[in-house]
């Protein structure tokens, strides 16, 4: 059952001139967050827009003593609920809704894991790394971003132990590139993944593509438009294969998180 | 405090209505809501048919408002009646099924399929869609196509008949009382507002269907205008609607002369609006002294203009 | 770069025209807007005698909108004359009469009286005042109404002949067709939304006149709707309006297909506006290579439908 | 001519739980303000409220070498936007035009000057005082609030050399009951006196009607819903008598400032 919590802010740091990161205290959401998931939020008093947005959940935040004290986002502004959020201030209150949709599943080894992000798909990542840890499952992070300034996080993951491929397009750090050169060359020798993607449309239509090629199981996670996150108004469709049907599909429910060869990636 | 509301045959505990389309099948807020504390729900819009609706993108927000253009996707009255309508009936909601169809015999169709299923409270016929062109619209923007609809329906059931109307017409009150000559036992009304949003720096529409319905508290003023000409105009309880988000929005349109009221957009922005609307609306009457909310219905003091000021 | 804009025999410096009773006679702003950089101004609706109009309040705030009913307060066409057009004469403006009557008569004689005014640069036919009941609107909600009265002043005046449209109607092509078919050298829409607010705590209406006109950017996406229609049902040019308040806004109604628009509430909120608008129009032109405005007005490309997602 | 600055809030001191004094960075406008004068504002990004609210410029304030470096405003808060300017912070920037209206006429000696002030109604008198003051005018406040808690600005008036006349209707401070009572009794011994009001509008009508009964003038401040303070929308009329006729006139253009007598109150 996900919950509505007007959760102050506990800190609003910038990462650069688009990203930031929201910290939430929000522990009661916080506490039943599984990796993937989202939540829909919108800052108290806003009028204008008038919709929450959905956001995943980045990272769960930890009191000295390992206490859930609230969550994180990391966001990307693009409009005007993202500036929003970028222009927050440590006491303002964001009401925050969740946790919701259906999360990644957390392979276990010998599976691999490799996840795979393009800009700020990283964000459902963080509490993935920590479930694969967990479960001592060996992971991979390909991160594709602009440019080197555009790559967060990265001691983050490597502290977790968490091996980093990336790239950037114009080849200032990594690979120069998309993301998707470095993971099909690594398919090509890699037995027994499972991928993750989250990012960009075409880029999951592209990962789900060399995962069917090369024969692994990849669960994506979509972004779509979602106007209440919880079923209700059927704006976040996706079409999913039946059969030899497609069918729309309501991704805050049946999603964020699909097999990537349910999705019929013609119309995306 | 007494917050029934009587919708012809039909008591509900209280005026707080879920907009259909807003409020998906009911099930998918079971958790949120207890389902039985609502005055009802109105589920989805649903064809004899199932229906996969328009491609995204579907919904576009605009100042204070939304637009939507769904396509009316649904599973269909079958699917529904099996899958959807005994966990309805377990959660003891009040269940007002919203029909669609795209010939009378359709409506009539549904009307006779439902009629027999425990658990339906009332009938909404949705002939005000605005994002398909096969449907109900025709119908809601002609008086004697909604009479029509509605006296096909009324024959073939004796579940409460509720036509929901468009605000796209110039006399909205003339289909209310087409609907009332008809027999049906209350109406519904807005649905949303034939409207678009252009990308310019494409220059496409924003939404795949390029026209949508727009709702949101952007349309409530025009909707609380209409109401109150259709209280004037008939008899029949109300069923008002059109950007209602606060218990104050809920007694303006029940001032204006709507015996229930419906909620949809907010719903989407806030789904835990409910309890809060209803301690409102008892808050309000606690401090008014209204022992039935009944008593409020319709009880605006328009003599304002008496005071005129005449030049002299 | 050209942002001219033809309305029949009237050619305009560009698409940017303050809306009727929303800048006064136009003098009123004269110290803030050099009248002659706009594209024209279209002055308060204007009877051929004085008007008190409504008792206060006159207007109330609504979400992403306000609601007005004025009631047409204003000097009559006589005092017009000798009062303000000297002065507008004077500084350039090109001017737009917003004329308001009662009977076709009376129509037909402010046309008689302004056509030989100079500095008078068209006629705007207010058959769509929500707010008076003599007058106009009950034209305004007729297609013989709106085509007699377009077609009386059409056999008087050699004058551009703009109705002005009302929103409150089922089709406003058809209105737009009327007209075209009367003579009219473009239409204008639209027209503020009959809407109400409602006091809840003294059950009375906000309002003096009970209802009021909507206007602002609540309305906006219902606007674009109706000039995409409009557009796409006659030749004439469209003046469109409705909640414009950003050079994004007027591109989006011209992209639909006006061919100018006209800005009202905004001008409210920011009398400045104007030089920003002109401004941001020609830094689009410049970003998307447009070098004549009229090249962008039923631009809109809908092809989008033709992507649709088929369930196969 | 009036202007529109995007003013920076210099400061926002709460005097009570809903008046503020809110000093705005308009330096321009400020150095063109003439006693009883107002400005239309709106904070900066604001939505809703669509439309500015009018208010009367409070103190012209000035730096050490009493260069004019802006303006404040006394305001009440009573609805949303009231609360945005009560809760506006130093640095945020709110939307301000002005100077509109016509202006309060300063009487000199011989003639002596009583302000008569409801509640807020305070505002205009500030600028007026100094007026009446440079003009070596007699004055006189006569201002009365709900409770001594309501009476702002007395050792402000009391430096400039204004007696004060207060009154509350709790009886906390000054004479129990309405301002009006100590102006009627007075008024009853007064000679050669010009009155000014601010305050609700029953108040000017009586303040009105004590003028025209001891054969004083009287200017009275009105203030009614203004879309646009320019004359443009006609929401702010009053009715002002013309010969035997009275007919609406715009408040914001023709005032706020009217001459009492011209005011047809039977109808406020
Ligand atoms: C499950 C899910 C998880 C997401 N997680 C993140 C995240 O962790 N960090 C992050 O920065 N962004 C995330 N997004 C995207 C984020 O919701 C949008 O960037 C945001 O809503 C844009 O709002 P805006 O007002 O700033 O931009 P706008 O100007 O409103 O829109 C810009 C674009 O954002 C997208 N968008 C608009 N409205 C919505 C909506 N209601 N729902 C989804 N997308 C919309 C559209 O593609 C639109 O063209 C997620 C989206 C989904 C569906
Ligand atoms: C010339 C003039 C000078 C004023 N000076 C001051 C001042 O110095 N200090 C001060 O506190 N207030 C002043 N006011 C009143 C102030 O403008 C209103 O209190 C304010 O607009 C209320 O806005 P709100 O959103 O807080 O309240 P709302 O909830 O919007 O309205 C509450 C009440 O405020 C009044 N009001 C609403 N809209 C307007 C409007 N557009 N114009 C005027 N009144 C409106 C109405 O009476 C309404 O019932 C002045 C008004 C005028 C006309
Ligand atoms: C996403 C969405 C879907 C809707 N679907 C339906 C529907 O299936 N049947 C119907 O009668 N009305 C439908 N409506 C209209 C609403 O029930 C309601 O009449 C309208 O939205 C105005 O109310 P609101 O402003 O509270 O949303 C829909 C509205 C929205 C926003
Ligand atoms: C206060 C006010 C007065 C108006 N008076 C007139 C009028 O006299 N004649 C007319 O044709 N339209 C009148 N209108 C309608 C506007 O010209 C315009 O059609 C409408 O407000 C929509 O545009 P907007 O959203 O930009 O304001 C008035 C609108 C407002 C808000
Ligand atoms: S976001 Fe509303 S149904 Fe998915
Ligand atoms: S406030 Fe607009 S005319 Fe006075």
């Amino acid at each position: 059952m996900p919950l509505d919590v007007e959760a102050a802010v506990i800190a609003n740091r910038h990462l650069s001139s688009d990203y930031n990161v929201l910290e939430l205290a929000a522990p009661e959401i916080a506490a039943r967050v599984e990796p993937g998931q989202f939540v829909m939020v919108k800052p108290r008093g806003q009028q204008d827009p008038l919709l929450r947005r959905p956001f995943s959940v980045f990272e769960i935040l930890r009191d000295g003593s390992r206490g859930v004290i609230g969550l994180s986002l990391l966001s990307k502004r693009i409009g005007l609920s993202t500036r929003r959020l970028y222009d927050a201030q440590a006491g303002d209150h964001i009401r925050c809704l969740g946790p919701l949709g259906k999360p990644f599943v957390p392979v276990t080894p010998p599976t691999e894991a490799w996840m795979v992000a393009g800009g700020v798909g990283l964000a459902p990542f963080a509490t993935l790394a920590e479930a694969l840890t967990q479960r001592g499952t060996q992971s991979r992070l390909y991160y594709g971003g602009r440019s080197a300034a555009d790559l967060f996080y990265l001691d983050w993951f490597e502290r977790l132990g968490v091996e980093l491929v990336l790239t950037t397009e114009d080849g200032s750090r990594g690979l120069h590139g998309r993301v998707t050169v470095p993971l099909e060359r690594d398919l090509a020798t890699g037995r027994n993944i499972c991928l993750y993607a989250c990012g960009p449309e075409p880029m999951l239509a592209a990962v789900a593509r060399l995962a069917a090629t090369s024969n692994h199981r990849v669960q994506v996670s979509v972004e779509r438009v979602m106007g209440c996150g919880l079923g209700g108004c059927y704006s976040c469709v996706i079409p999913v294969r039946h059969g030899n049907r497609t069918h729309f599909v309501r991704s805050c429910v049946a999603g964020p998180v699909f097999e990537g060869q349910m999705i019929d990636w013609s119309t995306t | 405090m007494d917050l029934t509301c009587r919708l012809g045959s039909l008591t509900l505990k209280n005026p707080l209505i879920a907009a259909s389309g807003c409020f998906g099948y009911g099930t998918e807020y079971a958790d949120i809501v207890d389902l039985s504390t609502l005055g009802g729900v109105a589920v989805k819009g649903l064809f004899l048919s199932e229906r996969e609706g328009h491609p995204p993108p579907r919904i576009i927000e605009t100042p204070s408002g939304m637009l939507n253009a769904i396509g009316l996707q649904g599973i269909g009255v079958h699917r529904f009646i099996q899958e959807k309508m005994p966990e309805l009936r377990e959660r003891g909601a009040v269940v007002l099924v919203n029909i669609c169809g795209t010939t009378l015999e359709e409506y009539a169709e549904l009307a006779r399929i439902l009629s027999d299923v425990e658990g339906v409270a009332a009938l909404e016929l949705n002939i005000s869609c605005p994002n398909i062109k096969e449907g109900g619209i025709t119908f809601g923007c002609s008086l004697t196509g909604t009479f029509d609809v509605v006296h096909a329906v009324r024959q073939v059931t004796q579940l409460p008949v509720i036509p929901k109307l468009t605000p796209n017409v110039t006399d909205v009150a003339s289909f209310a009382r087409a609907s009332e000559d008809a027999g049906a036992d209350a109406v519904s009304l807005v649905n949303t507002f034939l409207a678009m949003v252009i990308d310019v720096e494409t220059r496409r529409p924003k939404l795949s269907n390029i026209v949508g319905g727009l709702s949101g508290p952007a349309i409530r003023p025009i909707a609380v205008r209409m109401v109150y000409e259709c209280h004037r105009a008939v008899r029949i309880p109300i069923l008002g609607m059109g950007g209602i988000a606060s218990a104050r929005d809920a007694l303006e349109f029940m001032i204006a002369g709507a015996s229930a009221v419906q909620v949809g957009t907010a719903n989407f922005e806030d789904p835990f609006i409910w309890p809060k609307l209803l301690a409102g609306i008892t808050e309000y009457m606690e401090r008014h002294r209204i022992a039935r909310i009944a008593d409020l219905v319709g009880t605006l003091d328009a003599s304002r203009r008496e005071k005129e000021w005449i030049s002299s």
